[in-house]
């Protein structure tokens, strides 16, 4: 959804004037945009530890009804907000892309938590998108693991202000031949195929994580396997903090099989 | 009761069975007769491990595990820990699971990450991943995907359904094409530049 | 082939054409991303295929490939309702491995925190159940109400509200101060006149009578052998409580009961929970009463909190085990004297008490499969770890 | 002669089912002119908790679930004519209160027979 300045055509100063006054001033805009922003319905569509907390704010105590959203419709139909609250797997991403199809124009993301938005802690995992930004457009991103109620209410406060500077002229909706539709990934061989939308999303140039952390966590390191057959020596007397590896040095692995298909 | 005493009554009731003490845990040379063994275990007066607490595969390089622990209920009894051992290329072992209905899902989990196939398994089938997931993820040496780098099934498909994909990434899948290998995310294990 | 002499599926005769529908991946009540392809003759259940794996976050393959405590905090991720316990499990299963003691005043702490996470999550469940039942919302209000109390006790202890990364091998990481012992004593004080409000609002409703009493039965030989644990197997009448059996940490010291129930229907899971924060809170009083100033680790461990990739357990195996609210949470781990551990596999009790959700829920309605799933009470970070 | 405020009442009412009309049929009509139409295939594809729907759900239902929405229209029906009775009970005399129950007790029979014949309950 672009996101598309919008300076109010009256002049801020008159307003107050006149409101003290007794006479409400507005345009169209402000008064469309008013309406859909104080009434987000989002979806009621959780997948891991966030929509723990998502469930926790819309309870008694950071109550999310305060702003207009705690009607959580079920169906995608009756809903204009996804919160995707959870870490989204390869398995579950061609469901959440259909769920984000079906749902009513106008229609925003909220991805809620890192694992939604990046990978997250689970990013190095081969049934883990690392990201749902790569199949469909996200309004805002609402980092943290999970991130607190708190958190979550600033998310929505961030997607009304928006809406807040949304115009009715050049919103994509009411665009003539615009297209909507985010085609829905299929299952591959090893991962999804396409593993990403071009229109959505591409790859950075530079992978800051390889320059921060160095090589990624991934398998490959480990080439002898422990040798559990040989009882373990009894440990020495005076043991030091963890007794060193005790076993006795073994001749070396014989090479490994050649990799499976 | 002490791993060798159960052992020791093992052989006793089973004559044919052959096995061997590895670190408190007994392991089943042949894995034939692994059902024996538990059923064994089951229903000894003196043993009852009527509770299989885990089945867990374990890939060692050269061989695959499945390690199961056993707890009884009745007796409130401590752990015995079976172990048994197939090959890589074609791993098969016995299925518990007309013995203990609990093995049931667990042995789906060690086919779906590890590849052993346990016979008369009621609904041998992947339990996490999707079917058509071909490789076993769990194994010491499976080639994790590169998810950054697009290929020449992905570039095909996105052009089926209309969407522009740039020349640049055409041209890496095309070339990651001819050479014939697939973008892998890291290098397996034991490859000589590991 | 049937799936064990103990019950054969029963098939439900039926005349008119049978609907399959997916209550999916995403479904109000399934509890997470779970989904259980049911074929219906009519509003009856005649098959019930669960398929998981949509929240199969690959646990284990970046614990094998990360130090033993940098997986400390994947396990608070585990089953996202008690981070405490998962974590107490790991610490065992590790302490067991490389032989550490833990000092007293940190076995206190740990039994104060895990016996907290298991009130949280029995009234967690017990709201959720209400919800499937179809009093949408109102009971997890009052049960987050109460969580939310709890979780401010966490937040204050370990400095996360859910994930709190707390234990550490050897110990925990930070002690917990005396103004912080006076409020958990204040909540235990308080908590059962919320109980008391709770039950009489649901113990004797009617409408949970009817639809829970005589809904999905499970014979107590079908839980042992289909290895249930938990208030699933308790609820069947079979005395199996890891507190009692393994005696592990010092739970040998507490005096409490473990509560079963008879017939084993979804009332019986819901009440062997009811009877189980009291005798949690009973676990409370008495921790607390005992508790006594101390050092929190061990001083051997001290050393690897500042570097956890020096920390190589001797080559080995061991599995720790823990009474975790769901069941039995259980952590094997191989260890190859390497900073990361060779095989690292984590038993997920709700993962296990699914593989008899078919025979519980065949012959009865749509409605009643739903609630039987919710009293089985799976969070699904557990179940497809 | 009616004096002419007797149809004054009637014209309250008119006007009142009219707005009425008019607030529940507005939104609608206003929606099919102001809100964006963006079809598409996936999003017209029937919604099954996110996956495609396979099989169809025009299957043929039980026999029961018509027999009982049957028995329940006719005793709804019996109710709509027990309502004006019961409402001037008192002005009517007992012939009227005889006749009533003629037609009540007709109406019991009917349900006796369903009783016994075991549509009622629900297998």
């Amino acid at each position: 959804m672009a996101f598309t300045q919008n300076v109010s055509a009256i002049d801020h100063g008159l307003k107050n004037e006149l409101g003290k006054k007794g006479v409400v001033v507005t345009t169209l805009n402000e008064l469309y945009n008013w309406g859909r922003r104080s009434s987000i319905w989002p979806m009621q569509f959780g997948l891991a530890c966030c929509a723990i907390e998502m469930i926790a704010t819309a309870c008694a105590r950071y109550d999310i009804a305060r702003f207009g959203a705690e009607l959580f419709r079920a169906s995608p139909r009756q809903s204009d907000l996804i919160i995707i609250a959870g870490t989204v797997t390869k398995k579950m991403a061609p469901q959440v892309v259909r769920l984000y199809n079906q749902m009513a124009e106008p229609k925003y993301c909220i991805t809620m938590g890192a694992c939604s938005i990046a990978g997250g802690p689970f990013i190095d995992g081969y049934n883990v998108l690392r990201g749902i930004d790569r199949y469909i457009p996200v309004d805002v991103h609402l980092p943290g693991c999970p991130p607190r109620p708190e958190a979550l209410l600033f998310g929505l406060q961030e997607l009304q202000r928006k809406i807040d500077n949304q115009e009715i002229e050049n919103t994509e909706w009411y665009r003539k031949g615009f297209k909507r539709e985010y085609p829905v990934p299929e299952f591959g061989p090893h991962g999804l195929v396409p593993k990403y939308n071009p229109e959505v999303w591409n790859p950075r140039d530079v992978d800051h994580r390889k320059e921060r952390y160095g090589e990624p966590i991934l398998i490959g390191k480990k080439i002898k396997a422990p040798d559990l057959d040989t009882p373990p020596a009894p440990p020495k007397p005076a043991a030091p903090a963890v007794p060193p590896s005790a076993t006795a040095p073994k001749p070396a692995a014989p090479p490994p099989p050649p990799a499976n298909a | 009761m002490k791993t060798e005493e159960i052992k020791a009554l093992i052989e006793k009731a089973l004559p044919g069975v052959k096995l061997k003490l590895v670190r408190e845990s007994l392991l089943v040379e042949n894995a034939a007769d692994l059902p024996r063994v538990a059923k064994c275990l089951k229903e000894d007066p003196a043993l009852k491990f009527d509770y299989l607490s885990s089945v867990t595969g374990a890939d060692y390089l050269t061989y695959l595990e499945s390690v199961y622990h056993l707890y009884s209920m009745e007796k409130k009894a401590g752990s015995i820990v079976l172990r048994a051992r197939t090959d890589r290329a074609n791993p098969r072992l016995p299925s518990l699971v007309p013995i203990y209905r609990g093995a049931e899902y667990q042995e789906r989990e060690a086919y779906d990450l590890y590849g052993i196939v346990y016979e008369n398994h009621p609904d041998m089938r992947r339990i996490f991943m999707w079917d058509s997931f071909e490789g076993w993820p769990m194994r010491k040496d499976y080639e994790q995907e590169d998810s950054e780098t697009l290929e020449a099934a992905d570039v095909e498909w996105l052009e089926k359904r209309g969407v522009k994909v740039s020349d640049a990434d055409r041209a890496k899948a095309e070339e990651l094409r001819k050479t014939g290998k697939r973008a892998v995310a890291q290098k397996p294990t034991g490859s000589p530049e590991a | 082939m049937n799936k064990g002499e103990i019950s054969p599926k029963n098939e439900v005769q039926h005349d008119g054409q049978t609907l399959e529908i997916n209550v999916g991946p995403q479904h109000p009540s399934t509890h997470g991303v779970f989904r259980m392809n049911m074929v219906l003759d009519g509003e009856t259940v005649v098959s019930l295929k669960p398929v998981m794996g949509y929240l199969h976050r690959n646990h284990e393959q970046i614990a094998e490939n990360m130090s033993y405590a940098a997986s400390m905090p994947y396990t608070d991720r585990l089953d996202y309702f008690n981070s405490m316990s998962n974590n107490f499990g790991w610490s065992l299963a590790v302490e067991k491995l490389a032989a550490i003691e833990v000092p007293e005043r940190a076995q206190y702490i740990r039994v104060i925190m895990a016996e907290l996470t298991r009130i949280v999550n029995h009234v967690s469940v017990i709201g959720f159940l209400l919800n499937d039942l179809g009093a949408f919302f109102t009971p997890v209000l009052y049960a987050f109400r109460e969580r939310e109390k709890i979780l401010d006790l966490f937040e204050e202890v370990s400095g996360a509200r859910m994930m709190c990364n707390y234990f550490r091998f050897g110990g925990i990481k930070y002690d917990v101060p005396q103004s912080v012992l006076e409020r958990i004593r204040e909540i235990v004080d308080k908590f059962p006149k919320f109980l008391d409000e709770f039950e009489t609002l649901l113990t004797k409703n009617e409408i949970l009578c009817m639809r829970c009493q005589n809904v999905g039965v499970l014979p107590a030989e079908l839980a042992v052998n289909a290895s249930i644990t938990g208030p699933m197997l308790r609820a069947s009448g079979v005395n199996y409580d890891i507190r009692k059996v393994d005696k592990y940490s010092i739970y040998d010291r507490f005096n409490f009961k473990v509560p079963l129930g008879k017939k084993g229907d979804v009332y019986d899971r819901y009440y062997v929970r009811v009877l189980e924060i009291r005798e949690s809170l009973k676990i409370l009083d008495q921790a607390l009463k005992e508790i006594k100033p101390g050092e929190i680790m061990n001083k051997k461990m001290v050393p690897f909190l500042k570097s956890p990739r020096n920390f190589k357990p001797p080559v080995g195996e061991a599995y720790g085990r823990v009474e975790a609210p769901k069941g039995e949470l259980g952590f094997y781990v191989v260890s190859d004297g390497t900073p990361q551990p060779w095989r690292y596999h984590v038993r997920a009790p709700s993962f296990i008490n699914l593989t008899i959700l078919e025979d519980l829920c065949l012959g009865h309605k749509l409605a009643d499969a739903i609630v039987i799933l919710g009293s089985v009470d799976i969070v699904l970070g557990e179940v497809d770890h | 002669m009616m004096n002419d405020t007797y149809f004054y009442k009637y014209l309250f009412i008119g006007i009142f089912i009219l707005f009425a009309i008019v607030f529940a049929v507005l939104p609608v009509v206003l929606a099919f002119f102001v809100a964006p139409k963006k079809p598409s295939d996936i999003k017209n594809a029937s919604y099954e908790c996110g996956l495609e729907a396979e099989g169809d759900s025009w299957i043929q239902f039980r026999v029961q679930y018509y027999i009982f929405a049957l028995i329940f229209v006719i005793f709804d029906v019996e109710t709509v004519f027990i309502f004006p009775w019961a409402v001037s009970f008192k002005g009517l005399g007992p012939e009227a209160f005889a006749a009533m129950a003629v037609f009540i007790g007709v109406l019991f029979l009917g349900l006796a027979y369903e009783w016994k014949k075991k549509t009622l309950d629900w297998e």
